[in-house]
């Protein structure tokens, strides 16, 4: 286990190295960048000389490299050219709101996906089953962002039944602790500021749901009838156990191993779903953070931080998600 | 209407905030409340909140080092400069200082100040506190501090040391009169000096947080205390706080304005960049105004009872052209161009709401604006002709145009190319569009470097002065237009520009104009197309800026 | 004329269990074969039999190369095959042939039985003759008992039984003088398998083939092989005519082994006496000291803790055992005593997952 | 009266196309302390027979008719919780896999108390217990370890072992093993064999044997049926089969099978073709295309399947002469 | 009457026509496992539903000049005379689908979009595909430290999400095409078709039949392409079918945050829905649903198809 731990987190790094090497040596070599973005459209050629000494671009491309790595070993990202922040402060601002919006998501696909999924899987063949194969292959063929837009122009627009953007009502002023608006307001007995992020919530959840739900139904249901064709399935049946029983025990437990993969490649890919997601509804989270850093600025610290973000969360969810899996499955556990 | 949407949405927050508060129990209880207890929505009875959907996040609150709409907005409210404009114009009218002058030369500046004005802090605004900041601006250290004063550097052309500075001293006469001298003439004056950029700030308050210091820090810069946290200015709105992760800037009224106190008790800039969210923010009742309604949208905001605000045209649109390209330097290919060009069609269909066909570089309302300049009305015959005579058909044009972008003057580039292009097309040019991102490579590429031959670009005017919209462009060679043979165009601004007395400055622009349409062309202007603000039916008091430049102290929501 | 055809001399294949923090490193050994020392004789037929993990599949995949064996000497036909290199080992291959057991995963299902044969002589340039090619293919399918029609037929279109015969043929169609069986019949039905041991017999006869039989069924390697070599944890430890084997087995684990085939005759199971081993083959990444079968070895004393007894000539028969007290067991002068069952972990080989590498499919991963 | 049953029971397979029959029309009883054998090759029946008795066949996509007398309790007719209330109770089952007829996620111990939960109303801690003495029974070392343990933690020996204790947990008075040792070394199937044998013998439960190798049931069977094609071809005392075996197929089968102790060489009798081999019409001997004593009635009439004087029964128009016994 | 019993002229002609049965299985010819898998598909509603979708969007993009009423960026001077900003002219005589947001005819610029998404999407996947081939080949067939450093390199690029790599390497790119979009998605696919490959190549490397034709004495170039390649590339192929309809999504979505194909001109679906559609999905919500219906179809159809494709090859189902 530590062993996988470890192994793990020596790849983290290489990988991390890795990235961040050839994001920066790739990033100098672009056209634009900090400079443009910092200067707007009045800039003297002059003013463009003075930015472009100040921020080092004037010296050799290694010695940049070596003040760069230096940087983000201390934990330095720089700051944002967009906002002139710290990297860091921007990044860990954003996170909860991503966190936040992602769990959320990843409850509502779990909750609603693994019943589902079972269900269509013990009705096999049937009007109900193939139902569900369909809506969820439609899930998977529809892009959400426009998934995003139909639910928000549908309602909230004339009939407000949910907010059409952000967390949190403007102007309601609420107190942060961790940056999990709903978990906040319950910390800071707020609790109106809760429900009205609870309220938030709804929509872009959802969105940011459709697609790992369409994927965990279709993985639940096929992992299920693949355990209902085991063998030990069919002991179970030899001694006549009860149905909840086989159900509960046998069935379920060993359905949900290729689920738990699942979630955890999906907790990753949400972040590029949340991205979309994100930007239809104004969520001020990484997905934003992205596209901003991106679309018309070229906030290439904040990029740079960002690319970095998600390898690790993308890692160190796989890895959670193989320490999962050892835990639910004790043939892992040998390794 | 409204009411009723905000009130409904309130009643199921009552109701979801039940369900929580059962959830919570025990939960609850680590982290107590900072809110005040006094509750917002008493409070808001009486003068209330604004909340204004701006599109997108301001940098910092250091007038000196922002150059963009977006960190303008916020500051104007919370400063005020030595001369302003009247509200809904770009006429100058007296700010901080109650009137202004300048000597025959053009080159002293006297400003009688308003008495009694204090700055947020407490300290008193007095003609040291004015000289105070131009000091400050002139003798800032750093290429870091430097480089993100964009506007001091392109007005007053330079810093201490600098042989282009423009900026000589300042003298405090008395506590209320301030004595600007510069080293020369610059038509810029007085109307730069409206520049939200030059906003006088607290002396004491950028002693006090910091306020010169400018670090770099990766690939960008870090600001003081004074200008993240602690701006402060004299303005009609005090500083309340940026949460950042909800993109709200709240700002409070001061009680102690100089001038018409701010209606409201606290307005909240709330950033939302997708201008379809502003507009269905504004329309779920959580926004009272937003800023850039999409074109789209207005007729429909309009008939829901939305009051659409256009703000009077104060910016430009145009098709420049590359004169590298030796084919361009033909006058008669860059008339082709021009007359191949279907605006009036474009506006139509394509134009910010009340935008018009641009004949020349300036709105109407700037000083030199000249009405019978040469038009070239849509033409395509006459292109055809034009070319054929130059001995330019067949002509292939590399159109670089901006993506990822979205300006003012230019919603939406990608569909303004097209447009061109295909007008360009007709008249049997060639046109290879090379699309750029914005920041990743159009401006290098345009205004640094030059390669295109043709590309579309604006401008929004930043105070009434025609140098600074033809001056810009056309004042000196430019890679953007490739146009250093054209030196009788820089003379005749250049003198234009350096002309002080208004009536003859008027007549040398206006001449400018008649040239730059006739003689020289090197460019083709579009449209003037105004970005329109939106309210909903109760907020009163909003008056639209050409300048994109409101103030918000007089706005009020009414029942 | 030498009529040894092949000869193994302490061959020993070591397999390497890998691990690492980024780069795999090697951490231990299996030992899959661990000194085995044999001769095969021109024209006969030895058996090879051993229960599954005792390395006798890899003792015939490192005779023929197609594992790559740790160390020890393979003679075939007077030439050191494991001093030839690439292109010479390559063509050194159509002397010896194999037949694997499961014909379906052995044939590559994309590829019509004709492709299947003529593969191999196109390896060899004997395909260049396409009338002397037609004949030979013809001719081969022939003797395998296929009609020539299942030429242009692809393998899942055949019983189990006609794809093994395919099989055969495969490794015929060069003209071999060896031919490695393994398993050859083991996953074919009862009725089928008496199809395929006659025709491996049939083929012996006339073709003068020299077999490699390796197989688990003592029954089937008794019917079939001239020798008989028994393989318990990656060594020989026995090795005698097969009549001479069955009617005097002396190492324990023969005889354990004897005892336990099911014999399809009532009478006979109803005396028989059974010698039960307890417990399970030991790992063979972490073999007993000394004797490795001792831990299950009825008769086992100290000593063979302490020493690895050697492959030695009992008498004048040739026989060959590998066991300290074969004689006093056989004078019956060694009484048997219990053996306890030590628990046995599954080898690492046999841990899930193995294989390749579970690959995510992209409708596992969202689209916007 | 016998304490099983069976009495023409067919299986019919209705997925895809074409309706398979898998078993057809199979009878066969089994008496008290019985150990019945069911041999035949892939694909003859066996297998679904036994599931069909325990009504372990999916629910849907086939149809099983015929009768399961169970003390004379039909248990294709009862209701699917009352056959749960027997099974592993009344009538345990082993299978051919250990390993995947184990749960791979759940301790041993507690695939084993489970049964004793549900059918003897045991709370967990007695169960584990009980547990416990069972693997003991069964010879898996250090039982209280192993409770424990997950099922690859063990050999195949010893899984198959857990599986027979599982099946024997509630004393059955009927076990099926379907070919429980196919998957296991000769040494360990001699082990499994011989606990086999013992636990029958001691407890007095009967005993059901599916499997291929003839071996296994001369061996322990009493009675031995050789199915074919879905159905029963020959049936007898294990000592008449082996002997003197009367249905071609049964007799080509204990032919064509190597004898340890027969001499080396010569060849196997063989039977032509595959099992796949059918006639294209539903009547007439389902072995004919691989018969060598086929005759036309073989071909044109249906076989029905009539008792020998011994006691046993056969399939066949034309069966193999009785050999004078040497 | 050499045997007992002997046959009659009934049997005779009972045991011919077994005979004739099993002569004519013989000739019937061979059915490799790719053709009976397709016999499979053939038989499978939803793959006949996916392919049925697929060609008829194939055929409307071939024919697209001959099915689309008129040039699709031809702006037409009935269209652009009632085009203004807040109103985009609906259907009219001439233009079924009424106009786009620049007056040119929407239901030819649907059709030719047919073209174009497929142009887009085929093209993406090739190159994904080209590449993670060839990558994959390389590792599963050399080995060694080629094989480690291809590996490392695919988890530096899995460690970020496909979509979320897209953005980054548009962001990253030097120009602004349609290029660009059509690399960054194809990139993003080169790592799963390389591991893919390898992985399927390394379980290819230990199969019996490979190792049968080592014993054979076939050379290791003749090992790799005869018999590991096509038997990997099946899954790969799979794989290929699956990722178009992800392809044409992500250029969708890269439309969607601006980052997509900059020329609008283009008629493309991925491009009218996230570009025209989402902004003027007030004014005319028929510019939304129409690219965006069509676009659910195509993904819908290549999934279809893939996954009764992957049902078809999986061994499990070939009973």
């Amino acid at each position: 286990m530590l062993r996988v731990v470890s192994r793990r987190l020596v790849q983290l790094a290489i990988t991390l190295f890795a990235l961040m090497t050839l994001v920066f040596f790739w990033l100098r070599s672009l056209p634009g960048g900090p400079v443009d973005a910092l200067l707007g459209e009045r800039a003297t050629p002059q003013t463009r000389e003075l930015l472009t000494k100040a921020l080092g671009y004037d010296q050799p491309i290694w010695v940049q490299y070596g003040r760069f790595l230096k940087n983000v070993l201390t934990g330095n990202f720089g700051n944002s050219i967009r906002t002139g922040e710290p990297v860091i402060d921007v990044i860990s601002r954003s996170f909860p709101a991503t966190a936040e919006l992602a769990i959320a998501a990843i409850i509502l696909a779990v909750g609603l996906g693994v019943p589902l999924g079972y269900v269509a899987a013990r009705h096999r063949g049937r009007v109900l089953d193939n139902a569900t194969i369909i809506v969820t292959l439609i899930g998977i063929s529809v892009p959400i962002f426009f998934l995003g837009y139909l639910l928000k122009g549908w309602l909230t627009q004339g009939v407000h039944l949910f907010p059409p953007s952000g967390r949190i009502t403007t102007g309601l002023d609420n107190t942060e602790v961790t940056g999990f608006f709903v978990l906040d307001g319950l910390l800071t007995r707020e609790f109106d500021a809760s429900a009205d992020a609870l309220w938030h919530l709804v929509l872009p959840a959802v969105t940011l749901a459709t697609i790992p739900l369409a994927i965990i139904i279709r993985i639940t249901r096929a992992s299920v009838l693949d355990v209902l064709d085991e063998d030990y399935i069919r002991t179970a049946d030899a001694k006549g156990l009860r149905n909840p029983t086989v159900r509960r025990r046998h069935v379920l437990r060993n359905a949900l191993l290729p689920v738990v993969t699942i979630i955890g490649l999906q907790t990753g890919a949400l972040l590029a779903g949340a991205v979309l997601t994100e930007k239809v509804y104004n969520w001020g989270g990484l997905g934003t953070l992205i596209t901003d850093s991106i679309s018309g600025s070229r906030d290439y610290p904040v990029l740079q931080a960002l690319i970095l973000l998600a390898a690790v969360v993308f890692i160190l969810v796989n890895l959670v998600v193989d320490l999962s899996y050892a835990v639910i499955d004790p043939r892992v556990r040998v390794r | 209407m409204r009411a009723s949407g905000m009130q409904a949405q309130r009643r199921r927050t009552a109701i979801a905030a039940g369900v929580v508060a059962a959830l919570a129990i025990g939960v609850a209880g680590c982290a107590e409340s900072d809110r005040d207890s006094g509750g917002d929505e008493d409070k808001a009875a009486a003068g209330g909140t604004f909340i204004f959907a701006g599109a997108g996040d301001p940098k910092n609150f250091d007038p000196i080092f922002n150059d963009d709409g977006e960190s303008f907005r916020p500051i104007r409210q919370m400063y005020d400069t030595l001369v302003t404009h009247m509200p809904g114009t770009a006429e100058l009218t007296g700010g901080l200082a109650e009137s202004w002058s300048n000597d025959p030369t053009g080159k002293v500046w006297t400003f009688k100040l308003r008495q009694g004005v204090k700055f947020h802090d407490g300290s008193a605004l007095d003609a040291a506190a004015v000289c105070a900041n131009f000091d400050r601006w002139y003798t800032m250290k750093g290429e870091a501090a430097q480089s993100q004063m964009i506007y001091y550097a392109d007005v007053f052309g330079g810093f201490a040391g600098s042989p282009d500075a423009v900026y000589d001293n300042c003298k405090a006469q008395d506590a209320t009169t301030a004595v600007v001298t510069m080293k020369k003439y610059k038509g810029a004056f007085p109307g730069a000096f409206a520049l939200t950029a030059f906003s006088i700030a607290s002396p004491t308050a950028i002693k006090q947080y910091d306020g010169n210091k400018v670090t770099q820090n990766g690939d960008s810069f870090a600001y003081s205390a004074f200008a993240t946290e602690h701006p402060t200015g004299t303005g009609a709105f005090t500083y309340g706080g940026w949460n950042k992760a909800t993109g709200e800037i709240t700002l409070n009224r001061n009680p102690d304005y100089w001038g018409e106190k701010a209606k409201v008790d606290k307005m909240i800039i709330k950033i939302i960049k997708d201008e379809n969210t502003r507009k269905q923010e504004l329309r779920a009742g959580a926004v009272h105004a937003i800023d850039f309604p999409a074109p789209a949208d207005r007729k429909a905001l309009a008939a829901e009872g939305y009051k659409v605000l256009d703000r009077p045209a104060f910016n430009i649109l145009y098709l420049g052209i590359n004169q590298k390209n030796p084919k361009l330097r033909d006058l008669r290919v860059r008339q082709a161009i021009a007359y191949a060009l279907n605006r009036a069609q474009l506006v139509q269909t394509k134009g910010p709401g009340g935008s018009t066909v641009a004949d020349q570089f300036m709105p109407n309302t700037v000083l030199g604006y000249a009405p019978d300049v040469q038009k070239y009305e849509y033409n395509v015959d006459k292109a055809k002709q034009l070319l054929a005579d130059a001995g330019a058909t067949g002509l292939t044009l590399n159109f670089y145009y901006p993506t990822e972008v979205s300006r003012p003057y230019m919603p939406n580039p990608q569909e303004i190319f097209t447009v061109l292009a295909n007008d360009l097309q007709a008249a049997g040019i060639k046109i290879n569009g090379v699309p750029r991102p914005w920041n990743g490579g159009f401006k290098d590429d345009v205004q640094q470097f030059g390669k295109q031959d043709l590309h579309i670009l604006g401008w929004t005017g930043d105070y009434n002065d025609p140098g600074n919209f033809a001056g810009t462009f056309f004042g000196r060679e430019k890679e953007e237009f490739g146009d250093g043979a054209m030196t009788d165009m820089f003379t005749a601004i250049g003198k234009a520009d350096a002309t002080v007395d208004q009536a003859a400055k008027k007549a040398a622009w206006e001449q400018v104009n008649r040239d730059l349409a006739a003689k020289w062309l090197p460019a083709v202007p579009i449209w003037h197309g105004p970005p329109a603000l939106a309210t909903a039916k109760n907020v009163e008091g909003l008056v639209p800026s050409p300048l994109t430049a409101e103030e918000f102290n007089t706005v009020s929501i009414t029942k | 004329m030498n009529d040894t055809l092949v000869e193994l001399d302490d061959l020993k294949v070591h397999f390497p269990i890998k691990s690492g923090l980024l780069f795999d490193r090697t951490i231990g050994w299996v030992y899959a074969v661990d000194g085995v020392s044999l001769t095969i004789r021109r024209g006969e037929t030895y058996g090879l039999v051993g229960e599954s993990g005792c390395g006798k599949s890899t003792l015939g995949r490192g005779l023929l190369r197609l594992v790559e064996p740790t160390s020890g000497r393979i003679t075939f036909d007077g030439t050191d095959v494991r001093a030839l290199e690439g292109e010479q080992m390559r063509r050194f291959r159509r002397r010896m042939q194999m037949v694997f057991q499961d014909p379906m995963s052995s044939l590559d299902p994309r590829q019509s039985v004709e492709s299947l044969l003529v593969e191999g002589l196109k390896a060899h340039g004997l395909h260049k003759d396409k009338a002397a090619m037609r004949t030979r293919l013809r001719s081969t399918l022939d003797a395998v008992g296929l009609p020539a029609s299942a030429l242009n037929r692809y393998p899942h279109e055949f019983s189990g039984g006609q794809r093994q015969r395919i099989g055969i043929a495969r490794a015929l169609v060069l003209g071999p003088e060896l031919i490695v069986a393994d398993e050859p019949v083991s996953a074919l039905d009862v009725s089928i398998q008496a199809q395929v041991v006659n025709l491996l017999g049939d083929l012996q006869d006339s073709l003068g083939l020299t077999y490699l039989v390796i197989a688990h069924d003592l029954a089937v390697v008794r019917h079939i092989s001239d020798t008989i070599g028994v393989m318990y944890l990656g060594a020989l430890v026995e090795e005698a005519q097969a009549d001479q084997l069955y009617e005097r087995p002396l190492h324990p684990y023969t005889r354990a082994l004897l005892s336990a085939v099911p014999i399809p005759d009532p009478y006979v199971e109803d005396q028989r006496e059974r010698i039960l081993l307890a417990g399970d083959l030991p790992s063979p990444a972490n073999p007993p000291t000394g004797c490795r079968f001792r831990t299950r070895c009825p008769w086992s004393q100290e000593r063979c803790a302490e020493q690895r007894p050697e492959l030695r000539v009992f008498d004048d028969s040739g026989q060959r055992v590998a066991c300290h007290f074969a004689e006093e067991i056989l004078r019956g002068e060694l009484r048997p005593h219990e053996v306890r069952a030590e628990i046995v972990r599954p080898g690492s080989e046999a841990a899930p997952g193995v294989g390749a590498e579970l690959i995510q499919t992209r409708t596992d991963v969202p689209a916007p | 009266m016998p304490l099983l049953d069976v009495r023409d029971l067919s299986v019919v397979f209705q997925q895809g196309g074409k309706p398979f029959t898998a078993v057809d029309g199979v009878s066969f009883t089994v008496e008290p302390g019985q150990a019945v054998g069911l041999v035949g090759e892939s694909g003859c029946g066996k297998s679904v027979t036994s599931l069909a008795i325990m009504g372990l066949l999916p629910r849907r996509g086939n149809k099983v008719t015929g009768e399961v007398l169970f003390d004379d309790t039909d248990l294709l007719r009862l209701r699917p919780q009352d056959l749960r209330d027997r099974r592993g109770r009344d009538i345990g089952m082993i299978f051919q896999d250990p390993l995947s007829s184990l749960n791979p996620v759940i301790p041993l111990g507690l695939q084993v108390a489970e049964v004793l939960e549900r059918h003897q109303g045991k709370k967990r801690q007695e169960a584990l217990r009980e547990a416990r003495k069972l693997l003991d029974a069964v010879g898996i070392p250090d039982p209280t370890r192993r409770l424990k343990e997950f099922p690859h933690q063990l050999s195949g020996g010893m899984r198959q072992r857990a599986l027979i204790a599982i099946a024997l947990a509630c004393k059955p008075r009927l076990l099926i093993a379907d070919e429980p040792t196919t998957a296991l070394d000769v040494t360990i199937q001699a082990q499994i064999l011989t606990l086999l044998k013992e636990l029958v013998d001691e407890s007095g439960t009967a005993l059901i044997m599916i499997t291929h190798d003839l071996g296994v049931v001369a061996g322990l069977c009493d009675t031995v049926n050789v199915l074919y094609a879905g159905k029963v071809v020959e049936r007898a005392a294990r000592h008449e089969l082996f002997a003197a075996a009367r249905h071609p197929y049964t007799h080509g089968l204990l032919q064509s099978v190597p004898r340890l102790d027969a001499g080396r060489g010569g060849r196997l009798h063989q039977i032509r073709g595959s099992v796949n081999d059918n006639i294209p019409w539903p009547d007439g001997c389902a072995f004919a295309p691989r018969c060598d004593r086929v005759i036309d009635a073989c071909i044109g009439e249906t076989v029905p399947l009539e008792p020998t004087f011994r006691g046993g029964a056969l399939r066949c128009t034309n069966p193999v002469p009785q050999e004078v016994p040497a | 009457m050499t045997r007992p019993g002997g046959l009659s002229t009934l049997a005779e002609h009972k045991r011919r026509r077994i005979d004739e049965l099993t002569a004519r299985t013989a000739q019937a010819g061979g059915v490799s496992l790719i053709r009976d898998a397709g016999r499979r598909l053939l038989r499978n509603p939803t793959a006949i539903v996916g392919a049925t979708i697929i060609l008829l969007f194939l055929v409307i993009a071939i024919f697209a000049p001959l099915v689309a009423p008129h040039d699709p960026v031809q702006r037409f001077p009935e269209l652009t005379q009632d085009l203004t900003v807040d109103h985009i002219p609906g259907p009219t005589a001439g233009h079924p689908l009424g106009s786009d947001p620049l007056g040119r005819d929407f239901a030819s610029r649907m059709v030719y979009g047919a073209r174009q998404t497929l142009f887009v999407g085929v093209l993406a996947t090739m190159i994904g595909l080209l590449i993670g081939v060839l990558l994959g080949a390389i590792a599963g067939a050399v080995g060694g430290w080629v094989d480690v450093l291809i590996m490392r390199f695919t988890d530096v690029m899995l460690a970020l999400p496909s979509l979320l790599l897209a953005i980054t390497l548009v962001a990253l790119a030097r120009e602004s095409t349609q290029w660009t979009v059509i690399m960054a998605v194809a990139i993003v696919n080169v790592p799963i078709f390389a591991r893919l490959l390898r992985g399927s190549m390394l379980a290819q490397r230990e199969s019996d039949h490979v190792l049968a034709a080592r014993a054979l004495g076939v050379k290791r170039r003749d090992v790799v392409t005869r018999h590991m390649l096509p038997n990997s590339l099946t899954a790969v192929i799979v794989q290929a079918t699956l990722t178009f309809a992800v392809a044409i999504l992500d250029a969708a979505a890269l439309s969607f945050l601006g980052l997509g194909d900059p020329d609008i001109n283009r008629a493309e679906w991925g491009l009218m829905l996230g570009v025209d559609g989402v902004r003027y999905f007030e004014v005319r919500p028929e510019l939304a649903y129409f690219p965006a219906l069509a676009i659910i179809l195509v993904a819908l159809g290549f999934t279809l198809l893939g996954e009764s494709m992957r049902e078809a090859l999986d061994p499990k189902n070939r009973r």
